[in-house]
């Protein structure tokens, strides 16, 4: 291992375990919050189940919103609401809530996307069994789009390491902010280009998993 | 901007004297109002400058030593040495113009002593700010550092900190916005005066201007003697500047010609 | 029992169904013929309300489909079986999951639901097939998970867009017994959807013709009842041959 | 001339055909037929190599596919139209173009392009839908365009996947029609997968008959040709009652 | 207009046009770059007509590195490429050069995935009528993606604008750095306000026009 690695180490390490818990606090957010509001952007759009034109025009806006930000500014925006959730506005803690919440606007996007490409005929043939929303959205919305889902989440995921560099504004750390600190703010070269290879592997296998996976239950 | 804008235009078309053009890249205000201040006036002696904001403090050295700017206007000296050092660049100081008055402020409470145990402390999260933090602190003997080891003091060179303050590093940008979370933030006046905040009626600490962080005009070894720059570096250390100082950035940033 | 009143729907310009009236009794099978184009799917799609109609109202099983509220509509869907013209499987999904998932839907008992559709794969002869996704399986194997889908959770009526039109004669006389079986046994209401004359003739009771979006009649017949023919090679080939052809070329 | 030589194909454990020898002859219209999985799309789809067979050759019109570059076996396919059991049209293409698209490959003389696609259409009885996409299609109409696709630029050999199985009887005896005209005047090779004994039984030379991956028997017969039927729902009425049952119910 | 938005019209014009120089090019080099890049990716992946492990791992090797840098240390990186290019580094020109890349790299990504979405059967027509690769990208996968396309693009445009902010490192200006720098460091919160107004107003507009384009030619 280069010297220059050893020397740090620990920061490395620290600042991988930090870019993990950001980027990790983010999926879940995806997850969590991104899907479900993915799911209401679709299903309320025109001619879909569960139409609705005001639902619609909210969680669009909502989303265009979040996603028209600037990042910088919207993480100081969201200091005030950062600090009452969490009671601090600074640190790696800290630095989740702007990102799960670019990350949830983000994800929700593409899993409207992944839906749009759903058959019409499937939805159709749910719809005839007299399923419920819920039975529309698990059984079969869900399952047809899987696939769109993996992939849509594997882009995000690498835009979210991406978005977790500008972190260190708020004192968030993470691979990215220590290449950009020790590597570019102090000129150690070397150090910068270590830090990034590292990010590259990283990026390689969370896309080398995706894409895997995804095809892995893309059965069409 | 407009009269200004005519005015070049003026001088490029009617004056037989050649107009010379001047990059100079900067970052924020001050140093963005004492150039436009002195922009109209070396329109008059036919240089044009052109002033380019940039957005961070590594890019514009690295325009400077890259030649695609002539000058630049943001830092101090010992940054730019730094710089020197480890990018094989030949910038040189070409005149000093105002001490940026670094200094402690706090919401919460009014004096040095007040600050309880462990509290936490806001400072820059680039290494010639930390430095300068850390200078700062011991300059008023609130911690001891030990002997410099490398060209920056850092964390590790703490050697008392007889209270256990705790330094939390953030963005330069956000350390204004952490007036409010920090029980005190270490900072230049620049960023604590959109606060409110000035370094001789609020600081609890200041640097005052026995130090070598003036910030400087800077240019490159190869064009530091150009005549046009002399004349920027004159315009820039006018009678006029010292007044407008004076009025606006009154302690906070000290004329240092 | 199935009542259309006055029923019609329109696409952009183009009349696809012109003011339908149209009673289909309890325990009927009842065929849809017509040419290609006719209107035959609209108007099949119009019995569960897959289409809502511009005009007109849509009664099953003494239920009013038109004014329901969307939940009782669910709930009156339940009991409507639908065989699509182009399947709509689940691609995502192997051959038992295509039909269990009619089952979770309808909340048809948890225990009985792996023998329910077994016996459903078995009617279609797809027992072999359970693991296998739709993109595996030839158009006629498709064809018939769409039917013990439709089946599975033992709907009152049931509404067939052309169930057998990718199945060879063997195949279509096993699953025309089935559906034959089912309404004789438990007075499920047929619809079928058809150009196959054969088919159209063997089970159906009356028979509507449609021209144009239009019904030109409603015929009343005697099924001639499903001739349940010799399921191997042999029977295409004696077929074949008893035309006048020859033998072993 | 189409030569499957030894062709054997399986997708993952399953063995879809089994070494199969068969020879298709120039201008001959050959049935294959087949129950529901036998293997008769597979089979069919490895005469232009949309399927690559495990082992085995296959020769079309003299070339073999199977030891062309990609470059040739390209120029090879534009003589060998193909009729899709599930039609797949271009969602976003109108019917016009959908038709169309088949000349643009081929590179047909430009001038006569929009001739030829309405011929076709007209061929197939969808010169009142240019402008409809796939979506707006009733069935039928889809399986048509498709019909008039694979028609289009007037291939030598003809694969047709159940080209009829959405059709109506008077439908069918019409395309049906067309295919015997091209294949008499234009001397093109056609080779039907149909589950349908009558489509088979009245166009054909020559019929293969499949069983789980192999050829259970090939049979030469003697078309009885095409009975154009009366285009209009009479036919229907008269058809169902004939049978002895009761006009108007 | 409010006052404060009447004393600063020209610099708001001016950086309302940097932006849109910025994401202007950014759209220019996703389309032109990112859309055969990623129709690539999509032809040479296993078991699709132009299958060649070798390309398609050197494509997704080169989109990864991209996306996997922080995007600070991109601009960085590239700057003595853009001053190759372009002569310069710093400016509003220079900025669309790093934004550019990126914009490739994003881009390729969603059409990518788009691609995949593409029924099996329609290229399957595609290879039955001797189709060339050329006719099979732009008679029928192009065709039947289209609706794709355009969501993903609008994305994508609303992601570059959201990129676009942090060029004010090497001077690229543009509304969001225009936020940053008088809303945000000089504390006029008021104008901030207004300027990300002006940026909601802007993406709401394209997510409106984006969603309307792929609504209107999705004939699916
Ligand atoms: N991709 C695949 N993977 C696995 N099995 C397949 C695949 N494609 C076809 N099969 C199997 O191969 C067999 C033959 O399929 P094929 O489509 O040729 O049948 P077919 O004779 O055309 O039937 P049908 O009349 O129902 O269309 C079927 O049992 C089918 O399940
Ligand atoms: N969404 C739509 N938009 C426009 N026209 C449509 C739409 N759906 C159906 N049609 C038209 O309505 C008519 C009736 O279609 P339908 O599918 O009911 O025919 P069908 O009788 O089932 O024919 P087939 O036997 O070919 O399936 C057709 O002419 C079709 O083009
Ligand atoms: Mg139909
Ligand atoms: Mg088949």
């Amino acid at each position: 291992m280069p010297e220059l690695l050893v020397q740090y180490e620990t920061e490395i390490w620290t600042s991988i375990g930090e870019t993990f818990v950001m980027v990790g606090v983010s999926i879940l957010a995806a997850i969590l919050i991104g899907l479900p509001v993915g799911t209401f952007l679709f299903l309320c759009r025109k001619g879909q189940v569960l139409e609705n034109q005001f639902v619609f025009s909210i969680l669009n806006l909502l989303v265009n919103i979040i996603r028209s930000f600037p990042f910088l500014l919207l993480v100081v925006f969201l200091i005030p609401f950062t600090r009452l959730v969490l009671g601090t506005a600074i640190g790696t803690a800290a630095a989740t809530v702007p990102l799960s919440i670019i990350a949830i606007a983000h994800y929700s996007r593409l899993v409207e996307q992944s839906l749009l490409e759903v058959p019409k005929g499937v939805i159709e043939a749910a719809i005839s069994m007299g399923a419920s929303i819920q039975d529309i959205i698990f059984k079969f919305l869900y399952v047809e789009a899987r696939s769109g889902f993996v992939l849509g989440l594997t882009t995000s995921i690498i835009s979210f390491i991406s978005y977790s560099t500008i972190m260190g504004v708020v004192g968030g750390g993470g691979i990215g902010d220590f290449a950009i600190r020790y590597g570019y703010q102090q000129f150690k070269t070397e150090l910068m280009i270590y830090m990034i290879i590292i990010m590259v592997i990283l990026v390689q296998l969370i896309q080398f998993f995706g894409t895997t996976v995804s095809r892995m239950i893309d059965k069409r | 901007g407009q009269e200004q804008e005519a005015n070049k235009e003026g001088n490029t078309q009617e004056n037989e004297q050649e107009v010379v053009t001047l990059k100079i890249a900067t970052l924020i205000p001050p140093m963005t109002e004492i150039l436009d201040l002195v922009k109209p006036k070396l329109a008059e002696e036919s240089i044009n400058l052109e002033i380019i904001v940039l957005g961070d403090n590594v890019q514009p050295n690295t325009a400077l030593a890259a030649k695609e700017v002539d000058v630049n206007f943001f830092q101090h000296v010992p940054y730019m040495e730094e710089f020197n050092r480890n990018n094989d660049a030949e910038l040189v100081p070409v005149v000093p113009i105002y001490f940026a008055n670094y200094g402690t402020y706090s919401k919460e409470y009014n004096s040095m002593d007040e600050l309880p145990e462990e509290a936490v402390i806001a400072i820059a999260n680039d290494v010639s700010n930390i430095d300068r933090s850390l200078a700062l602190l011991a300059q008023h003997d609130v911690i001891k550092l030990q002997e410099k080891t490398g060209p920056y003091y850092t964390k590790a060179d703490i050697v008392e900190n007889p209270k256990n303050y705790k330094f939390e590093e953030v963005d330069l940008l956000m350390l204004a916005r952490m007036y409010d979370d920090a029980d005190a933030v270490i900072m230049t006046p620049a960023y604590a005066a959109p606060l409110g905040l000035t370094p001789k009626s609020d600081a609890l600490l200041t640097e005052g201007d026995e130090n070598d962080f003036a910030i400087t005009l800077v240019a490159r070894k190869d064009n530091a003697d150009n005549e046009s720059i002399k004349k920027l570096a004159e315009a820039m250390t006018s009678p006029e500047v010292r007044e407008f100082l004076g009025k606006n950035y009154n302690e906070t940033a000290i004329p240092a010609f | 029992m199935i009542k259309l009143h006055n029923v019609s729907k329109s696409f952009s310009q183009f009349q696809a169904i012109k003011s339908v009236f149209l009673t289909i009794d309890q325990g009927e099978i009842h065929g849809i013929i017509g040419a290609s184009g006719a209107g035959k799917s609209t108007l099949l799609r119009h019995m569960n309300l897959l289409e809502i109609p511009d005009e007109g109202e849509v009664e099953v099983n003494g239920q009013k489909l038109t004014s329901l509220s969307s939940k009782e509509l669910r709930q009156a869907r339940k009991s409507i079986g639908m065989i699509f013209q182009h399947f709509n499987l689940v691609a995502n999904k192997t051959v038992y999951e295509n039909v269990a998932v009619s089952l979770e839907i309808t909340n048809f008992p948890k225990k009985e639901r792996k023998n329910r559709v077994l016996e459903c794969l078995q009617f279609v002869g797809l027992e072999s097939s359970l693991e296998k996704y739709p993109a595996q399986l030839s158009g006629g194997q498709k064809q018939r998970v769409g039917i013990a889908r439709a089946l599975a959770n033992k709907p009152q009526v049931l509404l067939c867009d052309e169930p057998t039109s990718s199945l060879d004669p063997n195949t279509t006389a096993e699953i025309l017994g089935v559906l034959e079986n089912i309404n004789k046994s438990l007075g499920v209401t047929i619809v079928i959807v058809s150009h196959e004359m054969e088919v159209i003739k063997s089970i159906c009771n009356r028979v509507t013709v449609m021209e144009a979006g239009e019904i030109y009649d409603t015929v009343l017949i005697e099924p001639t009842s499903i001739q349940i023919i010799d399921n191997s090679p042999r029977y295409y080939v004696e077929q074949l041959t008893k035309g006048g052809g020859m033998d072993d070329a």
